[in-house]
């Protein structure tokens, strides 16, 4: 079954509360190479059928209005997924 | 002898004093534990209280798993000192494996605070031994991420064993499976819940009973419980 | 999204560069200045500002942070004041929060604030920072956060915003709150179009603390080091200060930042903690929350109230985003900072105390005598002014105000004309409207998600008519706490209406036995530039002022909320009032249902055919005309002291003000608390009162109450009343054998429809109670 | 700023009421080609300096240990963000 993957990340200027505290647990691991982190969503949106433009542009429109608050965060993708990166549907 | 019971408390624990006031009350004495820390400072029994540990936000209880006084807590653990989980405390033994499964999203999405009843399902373990088996007991629970969720396998596995010390009963809060409100090891040793026992300790401050307002008093015996086993061993 | 190459840093602005460049344009007007008041601004420094020091001036002398149009009329709180109000009375207004006595060496510090416009442009995270930001208010008066409210209002119930809304902020109020660990004791929840693009969110924090652990916001002592903690600065609520550097940029303009802020909830807590350490090891001299206007108010509030000179390091600022100019460090209110006093030789300790919870630290600078507030940055000298032209001089308005001309119209438009019920049938019906309309309904949809049991000293909370918490663990001393305002009554008379705001909340802590003790309040309203709306918040200040004289309970402070309105259409005036109560021993404190059979229910006060503005008026109706009830503060507080007489005796099993909604109302709550039944007759009481049963149900006079007694307190009871001058009549009993309210002669509810009218109305917008 | 992107997805097996909500909410606008939503993490792990094999293979360890819970959720994928994909950090 085909997969739209729609990938939202906190605005990049905004405090990223959950990315700064995971930042903290790995540098309390010892690992300083990773300066920051910051948590955003990834939505898999499993399709019955085709995936075509059409509905790859209600899977954009569904991002910014519903997946995503535009005020705080940002779509930064919305693809088909190839297999080896989407978990597979129940 | 008195009994002592240690209460860590991590970054952003919050039920950490009450958890104190509860120890207290049964008649043991509180340690306070902190996270930081190797030490448990040689107490009888630990506490892992609610609240929200690094702020909860990567998944609860999952970054103050790997905290230093942790490491402490599960040797402890594995060798036999009862460790009693409430709501962060749960889903930080979880994280740690002393537990098994997850603690996911309320499945209705909100933060919920509500007077629970649940169903006493194990007697045997350290913090229930003071129960009934079957008991109906009412305690405040209040979480953001109570769901508990398990594979099928695990789920029959913890009942074929009873390992499910607590069931929600009426009303399921979280969605969580099975309707699983805590589980035990089997050991017995280890216990974990989302509700909070500590928070019904105390007439006046716990739950509305029949009798009067906020007069429940049911969590007390989770720790009259660990007091009576660990004064037996 | 922004390029990854960040934007060159521009030159600062210096002192000098702005001697240099007189005629240098500034766009004073796009952050907020009129043109007078940059004159103004020009004339105090003798040159025109640095951009540091337009930014400063420009957050300092907002309406929001200088008050310029609500000074001139918040005066009458600190001038109509008797010994009483004095009595309890440590810190008054002025400071962070006020600081009052409650007994045994303990004090308790309370406030109200508003997070409005925030809330409706990001909901969660405006109500979560405004819950964050009065907290930290608290925290810097010494004092332990111990719980929170919310006063919310919103707009229709079913309009589409709303369902954004309301979830939003009631879950960013839920996050921030329950993750501090701070239990939410109460409040209010409002639905009126009046605030559909403009909802309200007023959070309240009371903490407590020792007589001797108090501490102020100020400066003192020269060399002493200034710190700032917590965490780091970024571009969050910046808005408008990017614009500032914006004519120094060659090219592509200036990165657009983020009027919202982002609240850590985590680092708020770790910051509460780490401030009460720091207290305890006797290591602060002075303390100030960052909220608005961030660093810009806490250095020139600092400064003005110590010595009167601060020299500081902008660079020193820990920063999360490595570009912000100079002007946006100054005015960036990103959330859980706080600044510090500290003695060079403390210092190191202070640092201990930080590393030990993790808490970023940096000093800035120190205190000096010079009477300047210095600011350098990149090594150039950005700021240099008198502290006190920024943080206390700032311009002050006599703004016109004018009476409405509708309001003689609307007046005069009596709930009287209105129909009332032919039948005891159609009575009944308006009764279950009337309990299912959206501003009586049952709020569990938004309290279930408060956490009311952390920290185990709630002895009161939802759906009580206040909330208490016991402050002393070993003597059970404690405080009650309840917030109130009803901007129908407000819209239709602003003076009655916040004396009404006040004689609930006031009400609401009697009737669990506390004895009220101060008042913070939330002003609420629309432009103070609509000289309607001037003359509605001059009355209400006056009727809030005189209010509080009449009752002997001091304003310890509060907030100013303007510009409250969608388009030009004004919100009604709200003056959110909260009152705070002590009692000796919350042991004796009174439930507001009745638990037990054969119980005689009195009420008392006196019921007069006063439905304008109504519940019944709105809800059935739909009207809103005429003239509020009367305030009797004279009658509330003869009722107030029979209550703490009557729970210290132990002659009332339980107590329940009657306000929107009236008798009715109150009945059915009763029954609902814990779902015994209950028989009453309203015969006696129409006679006595001469009204009919439709005033008898569901007016809202005020000073009245509903009591349980058990039997063998009966005369005792009486003869308290008789005592206090306080009219008592028996209206019913509680029954175990009837299933809800049987209202004699007329109808019968049963529980079920009771339960079902209270509580489906919030539900069936916003999804499904857990657990029914 | 090199960064590397951790994607973690909760198990298929198991249940995810999050995703769940979504896709009720996105039937309720009308669109059901999407018959099924899950909802999952997307972390960005902002590096300082080269990412080479060895702090991949740090980050893979990370995903492993600290960014997902073995029990209830999959890592689904650890890659150098090529840019149009990854926000910039503040
Ligand atoms: N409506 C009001 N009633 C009484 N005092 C008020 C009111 N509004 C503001 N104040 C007082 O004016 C002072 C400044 O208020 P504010 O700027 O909100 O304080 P803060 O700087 O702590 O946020 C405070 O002492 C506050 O209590
Ligand atoms: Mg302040």
């Amino acid at each position: 079954m085909p997969t739209i993957v729609v990938e939202v990340m906190p605005k990049a200027e905004l405090l990223d509360p959950a990315g700064k505290a995971v930042a903290g647990a790995i540098h309390r691991l010892g690992e300083n190479r990773i300066t920051d982190v910051r948590l955003g969503k990834r939505f898999e949106l499993h399709v019955d059928g085709e995936v075509d433009d059409a509905l790859l542009d209600t899977a954009r429109q569904l991002a910014a209005d519903l997946l995503s608050n535009g005020v705080i965060e940002d779509v930064v993708s919305v693809h088909v997924a190839d297999d080896a990166h989407a978990s597979t549907g129940a | 002898m008195t009994v002592r019971v240690g209460v860590v408390t991590f970054p952003g624990s919050l039920d950490d004093r009450d958890a104190m006031r509860a120890v207290r009350l049964a008649g043991a004495e509180p340690v306070a534990l902190w996270h930081g820390e190797h030490d448990l400072k040689g107490v009888d029994a630990i506490v892992l209280p609610g609240g929200f540990s690094y702020g909860d936000y990567l998944r609860a209880g999952a970054i103050a798993a790997r905290s230093p006084i942790m490491a402490e807590v599960i040797d402890a653990a594995n060798g036999g000192m009862p460790v009693l989980g409430i709501c962060n405390g749960f889903q930080i033994l979880v994280e740690a494996h002393l537990l098994p499964g997850g603690l996911i999203r309320n499945d209705h999405g909100d933060f919920i605070r509500r007077d629970q009843k649940l169903r006493v399902e194990s007697t045997d373990s350290a913090w229930t031994n003071g129960f009934t088996a079957g008991q109906e007991i009412v305690i405040p629970l209040k979480n953001g991420e109570g769901g508990y969720i398990a594979d099928d396998a695990t789920l029959d596995r913890l009942e074929g064993e009873g390992l499910v010390a607590f069931r929600y009963v009426d009303v399921n809060p979280n969605g969580s499976l099975r309707d699983i409100a805590g589980l035990r090891n089997e050991r017995g040793n280890v216990v974990g819940l989302m509700p909070h026992p500590e928070h019904a300790v105390e007439a006046g401050f716990g739950p509305d009973t029949d009798l009067a307002m906020r007069s429940g008093t049911d969590g007390l015996t989770f720790f009259t419980s660990v007091l009576k086993q660990s004064v037996l061993n | 999204m922004s390029d990854a190459v960040a934007p060159a840093i521009p030159q600062p602005d210096t002192v000098d560069n702005a001697i240099a460049t007189p005629d240098k344009h500034q766009p004073y007007d796009a952050l907020g200045l009129k043109a007078d008041e940059y004159q103004q601004i020009r004339e105090i420094l003798g040159r025109r500002p640095t951009s540091g020091e337009l930014a400063m001036y420009s957050v300092m002398w907002s309406e929001h942070c200088s008050y310029k149009s609500s000074k001139v009329h918040l005066r009458q709180f600190g001038q109509k004041v008797s010994d009483e109000m004095r009595e309890h009375l440590m810190v008054g207004m002025g400071e962070n929060a006020g600081v009052v006595d409650i007994g045994e060496g303990w004090a308790v510090t309370f406030k109200i604030e508003s997070h409005n416009h925030p809330s409706y442009i990001e909901p969660f995270q405006g109500a979560a920072t405004g819950v964050g930001g009065i907290v930290r208010d608290i925290i810097s008066m010494g004092a332990r956060p111990v719980a929170v409210m919310d006063a919310l209002r919103f707009g229709a119930i079913d309009h589409p915003d709303t369902a954004r809304v309301l979830p939003g902020v009631v879950s960013g109020i839920s996050f921030y709150g329950n993750c501090l660990g701070l239990p939410n004791i109460g409040g209010e929840t409002w639905f009126d179009p009046v605030y559909q693009a403009n909802p309200l969110v007023n959070a309240l924090a009371v903490g407590a603390l020792r007589h001797e652990d108090l501490h102020l916001a100020n400066a003192r002592g020269v060399g002493n080091k200034v710190v700032l903690f917590g965490a780091r600065t970024g571009g969050d609520g910046i808005g408008g200060a990017s614009i500032l550097a914006s004519d120094t940029f060659s090219e592509g303009g200036p990165t657009k930042r983020p009027a919202v802020q982002v609240g850590d909830p985590f680092a708020e807590k770790v910051l509460i903690e780490c401030c009460l350490e720091l207290y305890r090891e006797g290591l602060v001299e002075g303390i100030q929350d960052l909220g608005a206007a961030g660093i810009s108010c806490a250095t020139s509030e600092l400064a003005s109230n110590g010595d009167g000179g601060m020299v500081i390091d902008l660079d020193a600022v820990l920063l999360r985003d490595p570009s912000l100019t100079a002007e946006e460090i100054l005015m960036s209110e990103s959330q859980e900072r706080m600044m510090a006093v500290v003695e060079p030789s403390k210092l190191d300790a202070f640092l201990a105390v930080t590393a030990k919870w993790d808490v970023e630290t940096s000093v800035l600078g120190e205190v000096t005598d010079t009477g300047r507030l210095v600011i350098h940055w990149r090594g150039e000298k950005i700021v240099d002014v008198d502290p006190r032209t920024v943080a206390v001089d700032g311009p002050v308005y006599n703004r016109p105000m004018q009476r409405p001309e509708w309001l003689d119209a609307l007046n005069a438009d009596s709930a009287r004309a209105l129909p009332r019920a032919s039948d005891d049938s159609e009575l009944r019906a308006q009764a279950l409207r009337v309990l299912g309309g959206p501003n009586q309904a049952d709020a569990s949809l938004i309290t279930n998600q408060y956490d009311y049991y952390v920290i185990g000293n709630t002895a009161l909370a939802m759906p009580d008519d206040a909330g208490m918490i016991r402050i002393d663990e070993e003597s059970g001393l404690g405080v009650a706490l309840a917030t109130d305002a009803n901007g129908r009554y407000c819209q239709l008379d602003p003076y009655a209406g916040a004396q009404l705001a006040l004689a609930e909340a006031y009400r609401n802590v009697a009737a669990t036995g506390a004895n009220p003790r101060a008042v913070s309040d939330c002003l609420n309203f629309g432009s103070p530039e609509n000289p309607e709306v001037m003359w509605q918040f001059a009355r209400a200040v006056e009727g809030l002022a005189d209010g509080c004289l009449e009752l002997g309970i001091p304003v310890t402070g509060g907030n100013v909320s303007f510009y409250n309105q969608t388009g030009d259409v004004p919100i009604h005036p709200t003056p959110v009032v909260a009152v705070m109560g002590v009692i000796d021993h919350v042991d004796r404190r009174l439930p507001s249902g009745w638990q037990d059979e054969g119980e005689n229910l009195y009420l008392l006060g006196v019921t007069r055919d006063e439905l304008d503005g109504s519940a019944w008026a709105g809800v059935v109706h739909e009207h809103l005309g005429g003239v509020p009830p009367r305030v009797d503060l004279a009658a509330e507080k003869n009722l107030a002291g029979l209550m703490a007489a009557a729970a210290e005796e132990g002659l009332v099993t339980s107590a329940h003000d009657l306000s929107d909604g009236g008798l009715i109302a109150t009945l059915a709550e009763g029954v609902l608390r814990f779902g015994v039944g209950a028989r009453v007759w309203l015969t006696e009481l129409m006679e006595r009162d001469g009204i009919d049963a439709t005033a008898a149900l569901f007016a809202e006079s005020g000073a009245r109450m509903l009591v349980s007694v058990a039997r063998e307190d009966d005369v005792k009871f009486r003869g308290l009343c008789e005592g206090r001058l306080v009219t008592v009549t028996r209206i019913g009993v509680t029954d175990g054998e009837i299933d809800g309210l049987d209202v004699q002669d007329r109808f019968t509810l049963s529980h079920a429809e009771l339960a079902a009218a209270h509580r489906h109305t919030l539900p069936e917008r916003f999804g499904a109670v857990v657990g029914g």
